[in-house]
């Protein structure tokens, strides 16, 4: 290991004592300790963002609620991760996910393999509250072999991080604001005529719902096989010197 | 052999005409993680369908009990109602595929001899359009209708 | 809607409540007749812009009776798409699905849904002649229906994962290859239907004398008739060219293309009906009304193919060597597939091949159209398809087995309601032969709410001054 | 530049003013340029001209002189002439020395002028914004040269800090507080200052004020900034609509370099600073510290969650420093008078002055200073005039589109910090818009919540699609086909994208509508149940059951 002098902190999460190697996250202690904090747009391996909101945690002595994985544990931190409060805002959140764009998880080629379907199972979401958006988006299925379906997406732009910190292509990135937010292709254009795309499918793989598919999966076919991500992180990070 | 059968039916791409179908789908499945409500125990089973149709007769008349879950269009959306069946050999038209539930429970009495104690548990929907969202009032009744069929199904 | 909007052609929109219309004339006899179904709508919603091979799972899930024969026609429109042969082990895979969707389809129409008026008579006392009066009566005839529903069910939900809308048939042929267990679970089964189905027959030959009078009123009236027939002229419910007989019982055309059926097909729109009503294009309109669905498919062919239902077959069509043109023969034709449908189920679970794990081709989008064809067990239903160069739905036309026989559900229920409409006013042996000829087609009329109550039939008199003189609402 | 030096120049230059008998200062930032005063200018040096004064009247081209709603405006030595044109300019020079005509004149005693106290805007239309040596003579960089040459950082850090001045973009985060957490922060040699200039309330123009009348006085602020924290590289993020501000500031950059005040070895000490101006594309969310940096950085515009915070991790990861314009504005004034001459000022807890942009319903628009604590009633009454053509007064709306609705009974509220909080609103960059009784409430948060919504930088899902439902709810609402359970969810809304946004745009936007919800509760309810409007503004749909469908 790069570091042998590592810096062990003591904190309390939801009651329980742990302990944690300084410069963690609470969500990796948290996951460490058992304890589930959901979560969309971070996924193990990439850059965290804090953008989905969905790990946000109070902090006791925090005015504010911080999220899990982009707050680095602290000696004596206070942690609660669940709560009556925590639980109405994740699902709140949830709910706006589903109504911003057009899910149809019955037709949705990552229905049952789907990390929002599953996230709202856990957080107890059987219905949307709020009215949903509607918006008309496009199909893009220029690519030979992967799809792209922007009724599906949630912005939580893993594509994006994935394709510039790993793959290293950049070829992803996001354009327009608020609900025009869009996730887009180079200079937004189709997939197919990307120049900068390896055609990896690493975005396809750790995209979390069936906004990014392989081509010609049939409904509930598509699985994302996402073990490439950590192990492609530790060889990097190793110090091989 | 299930001494309670739960039969949860509906359209769930129909908004709250499915309320029977989702809940029926919640009581099959167990995630450990959030739902500290235990999987259907032992002699209960559970099935989710489009509509009663008639080769449930035999089933519904292997068990001892029989609970129904549906949507209904009468009433304050979110209502919960229940009531106690008995078998009736209702004709509901004969262009009709699918069967009402004292007919099932008919059927199961005439063919196979018995119909179980049966309890009926409808929740008045609000929205039947397009759609796989439950109507806000219809899914603040679902924990309700699901704490209701437990209690029923443990009694 | 806004001009992306892709128009589906209200002949999709079948599932919601009949309505007859019977308008008498001066002398108050029936003059006209019109059956229609009221409008469904929100389907395009799903389909717009969407990849092709998402349209059987969409298509499926438009019906909660037939998501079989829509999983059929929409993956073999895919399959054109994609330009693939698929493996001859997914054809036989698929046309066990389908047979087995024919089993169940059939024995629900005929033993649940028809069998009461056959049986208690179509001026039996409404409260007993019914399904449950049925079971009172003959409790073994029903209850070998609901074992032949189940073992038909059982297939279909043996190789789907779910009973109610299969996602096993894709494009490209289907998603898993058939199980061991599966297949010695079907071949136990068969024995059973076998004897039910042979049963069943038995009994209706012998009681056919009684249903003469039915028979000669129940849309019997000349017209072609439309299905698919294998190369050899036999029974077909999977491939297979398109064949047209006439009353007389010729060929008038034969191996026509499926994916040309714009070419021999047309479709009139009548301002009272949502659903259009296709002809044959060169006998031209109203002349070219046709007739699909079991009845059609025995009328076309040459035989059956396989033993026992030839035998069966042979003597339906003593009945008129010609063609047998009652729409009641329909349930007569209902048995005999079923039998036939057993038949075919046997010889594929018997095929060495059918555990071979090649079942699915693979293909990116190499046609920019696709029509798929199917015999559903109410007849002949088409998916067609444009899709862009990616791939994605422009514009979806679906003909359904209820569309094809709009026409001929009008005018069969014409013909009952000139036989029985004796005054003003409604009658309930008018009414219960109404619904009676109705039902001989099996129409998938079921309304997809369920909750909103049952199907409910209106049937409304009018006048000759387009007063409604009587109506009513039965369901 | 030594102090030395400074002190000669500015002699000088005041010197040389002090020549001219009268003095006519012209405003010629955006507002009255845009009303054409450059015209009038250039008519009243043509005149002086004609008539050989060029000895004894001066006329320039000065900043903002605050009543923007009367512009073009001038003032002619102590008095103020109002709505003033080309064809002017032969009486105005008749009659210099005496009272302008009556249809010009403005006192400079009535209370727009008079109850305003200027720090900020103390050289804003006194000053020619173009010359540096206007702003020396007005004691212009003395801060600067006396603190490289007199004063520690440290001494710096606690002449700010005593001060008690507060961030002046809207949070009110104690500045001393935050220059020495910057000071401590280990950057490995390279910290920066940056200058949030990107300001986006709509109606709010503060900043491009200030940097149009007075940029020395931003650049000496970040400069004496740069060296209490011990940075050497200054940006100035201005947004791209501001081209007067641009160019204004760009050349004050160069004169300041030209002169030795910005660059290397600046007064003669071993001090570098240098600054850079970066144009912002207009997306109001760059106004968030963390976003204004990405953008810097060439990055996609979007903010990230603190901590760490910029004083620890900055721009390009390095301790970072992020005042607002106001903010740097006030610095050389408290090198100069000293912290407890400024803590003087003002309330407990609010130090200082306060700019506002007054708009609305309200009879003199523009900009003032007023210092803190002064009512809310003072500043729309007596120095906004009231509501004009006799109209009743409903509410005022402070903070920009993050701020809140004050209604009429809290109207005796001193302006500062934790008073506006406690009222719901916030002090925001300063935007004021006074609202009279025409206005509908609900429609105004909509109006609010729209921008929020378009704004939406896009990256967090309680601010991207949680303002565009409130945006559908608050829609309904307006057009009556709104339900109790529609308010409920609106309710819901707000508690939860406050709570959860990632970045301040976020978590204020909903403070109109709770704000508002707050205090015209009856309002929503009247739109709600009786579907109508009280203020006649929103049209109800006629048949809702046929809007719904």
């Amino acid at each position: 290991m790069a570091n042998q002098n590592v810096k062990i902190v003591t904190l309390v999460i939801d009651g329980k004592d742990v302990s944690a190697q300084q410069g963690q996250t609470i969500m990796q202690v948290a996951r460490e300790a058992g304890i589930y904090i959901p979560y969309m747009c971070h996924v193990e391996g990439l850059s965290n963002i804090g953008a989905c909101r969905l790990c946000l945690v109070e902090v006791q002595g925090q005015r504010r609620l911080l999220p899990a994985c982009t707050t680095e544990v602290a000696e004596g931190m206070v942690v609660t991760t669940n709560n009556e409060r925590l639980r109405k805002y994740r699902q709140m959140i949830v709910e706006m996910m589903f109504a911003e764009r057009n899910h149809v998880c019955a037709v949705c080629v990552s229905n049952g393999h789907c990390e929002l379907q599953r996230v709202a199972q856990k957080l107890g979401v059987t219905h949307v509250r709020m009215p949903y958006l509607h918006p008309k988006l496009p199909f893009d299925a220029s690519h030979e072999r992967f799809i792209l379906d922007h009724d599906r997406c949630i912005l939580c732009t893993r594509c994006v991080r994935v394709c510039d910190e790993i793959e290293g292509a950049h070829t992803w990135d996001v354009r327009g604001r608020g609900t025009e937010s869009r996730v887009i292709i180079d200079l937004d254009q189709p997939w197919g005529t990307s120049e900068s795309c390896t055609g990896c499918g690493k975005c396809v793989n750790v995209c979390p719902t069936g906004a990014l598919a392989e081509k010609g999966r049939a409904t509930a076919e598509m699985t994302k096989k996402r073990q490439f991500l950590p192990y492609l992180t530790i060889m990097r990070e190793e110090d091989w010197a | 052999m299930p001494n309670t059968l739960i039969i949860g039916y509906g359209n769930p791409l129909r908004c709250d005409d499915g309320v029977g179908v989702r809940a029926a789908e919640r009581l099959a499945t167990r995630d450990e993680e959030v739902d500290a409500s235990p999987s259907p125990p032992e002699g209960i089973a559970v099935i989710a369908c489009h509509q009663l149709t008639i080769e449930l007769a035999p089933l519904v008349a292997a068990v001892e009990r029989l609970i129904l879950m549906d949507a209904c269009a009468e009433g304050e959306p979110g209502t919960l109602h229940e009531r106690n069946l008995a078998p009736a050999a209702l004709d509901i038209g004969s262009l009709s595929h699918h069967l009402d539930p004292r007919g099932l429970l008919a059927a199961a009495q005439i063919l196979y001899g018995r119909a179980p104690a049966a309890v009926l548990l409808t929740v008045s929907g609000g929205s039947f359009d397009y759609g796989e969202a439950l109507s806000p009032a219809v899914a603040a009744a679902l924990p309700q209708l699901l704490a209701r069929i437990r209690q029923l199904a443990r009694a | 809607m806004d001009t992306r909007t892709i128009v589906i052609d209200p002949v999709t929109r079948i599932e919601g409540h009949g309505k007859v219309t019977l308008f008498l004339d001066e002398a108050g006899q029936v003059a006209d007749a019109h059956f229609q179904v009221t409008d469904f709508r929100g389907f395009e919603k799903l389909t717009e812009g969407r990849p092709f091979y998402e349209m059987p799972a969409i298509t499926a899930r438009s019906c909660g009776i037939c998501p079989v024969s829509h999983l059929m026609a929409s993956a073999k429109a895919c399959d054109q798409i994609m330009a693939v042969r698929i493996p001859d082990t997914a054809v036989k895979l698929r046309r066990l699905m389908n047979l087995a969707q024919i089993v169940q389809s059939h024995a629900l129409s005929f033993f649940h849904l028809s069998s009461p008026d056959l049986l208690l008579g179509m001026d039996a006392d409404p409260a007993q002649r019914n399904i449950f009066g049925l079971m009172q009566k003959y409790p073994q005839l029903a209850r070998d229906g609901i074992r032949l529903r189940q073992f038909g069910q059982s297939i279909i939900e043996w190789l789907g994962d779910k009973r109610v809308h299969p996602t096993w048939v894709v494009p490209g042929g289907v998603s898993a290859p058939l199980q061991p267990a599966v297949r010695d679970r079907i071949a136990a089964g068969l024995l059973e239907a076998f004897t039910i189905a042979q049963r069943t027959l038995d009994w209706f030959k012998n009681n056919l004398e009684k249903y003469q009078e039915e028979a000669r009123n129940f849309g019997n009236f000349p017209t072609l008739f439309m299905g698919l027939v294998t190369p050899d002229g036999e029974l077909e419910h999977y491939h297979g060219r398109l064949r047209f007989t006439d009353a007389n019982g010729r060929v008038i055309a034969d191996a026509l293309d499926p994916t040309r059926y714009m070419d021999y097909i047309g479709e009139a729109v009548e301002p009272f009906s949502y659903l259009k009503s296709p002809y044959y294009k060169p006998l031209g309109y109203p002349d070219g009304i046709y007739r699909v669905g079991p009845l059609a498919r025995l009328n076309i062919i040459d035989r059956c193919g396989t033993p026992k239902a030839d035998q069966e077959w042979a003597e339906f069509r003593a009945v008129d060597r010609r063609a047998v043109l009652s729409s009641f023969y329909y349930h007569y034709a209902r048995l005999i597939e079923i039998l036939y449908a057993l038949e075919r189920i046997l010889q594929i679970v018997n095929d060495p091949h059918i555990l071979d794990k090649h079942v699915r081709a693979t293909a990116g989008v190499n046609a920019l159209e696709g029509i798929g064809i199917s015999e559903a067990p109410r007849g002949t239903l088409f998916h067609h398809y444009q899709v862009d160069e990616n791939g994605l739905i422009r514009r979806v036309n679906m003909i359904i087995a209820t569309g094809h026989n709009n026409l001929a559900m009008n005018r069969s229920v014409l013909q009952v309601a000139r036989r029985y409409v004796r005054s003003d006013r409604l009658t309930e042996g008018m009414l219960n032969r109404v619904e009676a000829v109705i039902r001989a087609y099996d129409p998938c009329l079921s309304c997809s709410t369920h909750a909103f109550g049952d199907m409910p039939l209106e049937v409304r008199l009018v006048g000759p001054d387009g007063a409604v003189l009587d109506a009513v609402r039965r369901g | 530049m030594t102090l030395e030096e400074l002190l000669q120049r500015a002699a000088e230059e005041r010197e040389k003013q002090a020549a001219f008998r009268h003095t006519i200062r012209v405003c010629v930032a955006a507002g009255c340029l845009s009303a054409g005063s450059d015209k009038v200018k250039a008519a009243l040096q043509a005149e002086v001209e004609a008539r050989g004064l060029k000895h004894t009247c001066q006329v320039k081209g000065v900043g903002c002189l605050g009543l923007c709603s009367v512009g073009p405006l001038i003032a002619v030595d102590d008095a103020y002439c109002r709505n003033v044109t080309p064809e002017d300019a032969g009486g105005i020079i008749d009659r210099l020395g005496d009272r302008p005509a009556e249809r010009l004149y403005l006192s400079a005693e009535m209370p727009f002028f008079a109850r305003q106290q200027k720090i900020v805007l103390e050289n804003s239309g006194r000053i020619d914004p173009e010359r540096i040596e206007d702003y020396i003579a007005a004691d212009g960089y003395q801060a600067l040269l006396y603190a490289l040459h007199e004063m520690t950082p440290a001494e710096v850090i606690r002449e700010v800090t005593e001060s008690g001045l507060r961030g002046r973009g809207g949070a009110g985060y104690p500045t001393g507080l935050k220059w020495s957490t910057v000071a401590k922060a280990d950057g490995g040699g390279q910290k920066y200052v940056i200058c949030n200039a990107d300001e986006g309330d709509p109606g709010a123009f503060m900043d491009r004020s200030v940097l149009e009348s007075d940029p020395h006085r931003v650049i000496e602020g970040m400069a004496i900034a740069g060296y209490a924290v011990g940075a050497n590289r200054g940006f100035i993020y201005v947004r791209a609509e501001y081209p007067l501000a641009i160019q204004r500031l760009r050349a004050a950059i160069r004169q300041a370099e030209r002169a030795g005040l910005l660059g290397n070895e600046i007064g003669g000490t071993t001090f570098d600073f240098s600054i850079a101006v970066r144009l912002g594309a207009g997306a109001f969310v760059c106004g968030e510290e963390t976003a204004l940096m990405a953008s810097i950085e060439g990055k996609r515009g979007q903010p990230r969650p603190r901590p760490p915070y910029p004083a620890e991790s900055g721009l390009y990861g390095k301790p970072t420093l992020i005042n607002n314009v106001e903010t740097f504005a006030n610095i050389a004034p408290i090198i100069r008078k000293g912290g407890a001459w400024f803590a003087a000022i003002g309330t407990e807890k609010s130090k200082g002055t306060k700019v506002f942009a007054l708009a609305g319903d309200v009879q003199n628009t523009g900009l003032v200073e007023v210092p803190m604590g002064l009512t809310l009633r003072d500043v729309v009454f007596d120095i906004g005039g009231g509501i004009p053509n006799g109209g009743r007064f409903k509410a005022v709306q402070t903070g920009g589109p993050s701020g809140g609705c004050v209604p009429e009974q809290y109207l005796d509220m001193p302006v500062d910090y934790e008073s506006l909080t406690k009222l719901g609103s916030i002090m925001g960059s300063g935007g004021m818009i006074v609202m009279a009784d025409t206005a509908c409430m609900v429609d105004v948060a909509r109006y609010f919540m729209e921008f929020c919504m378009t704004e939406s930088c896009g990256k967090c899902v309680p601010c991207r699609v949680g303002t565009a439902q409130m945006y559908g709810l608050l829609t309904r609402i307006t057009k009556g086909l709104a339900t109790a359970e529609d308010l409920q969810l609106l309710e819901d809304l707000c508690d939860m994208v406050r709570n959860t946004s990632l970045c301040g745009l976020g978590q204020s936007a909903p403070n109109p509508v709770s704000s508002t919800l707050r205090y015209f509760r009856d309002e929503y309810l009247a739109h709600i149940a009786g579907r109508t409007c009280p203020a006649g503004k929103c049209e109800m749909v006629a048949d809702p059951e046929k809007e719904v469908a």
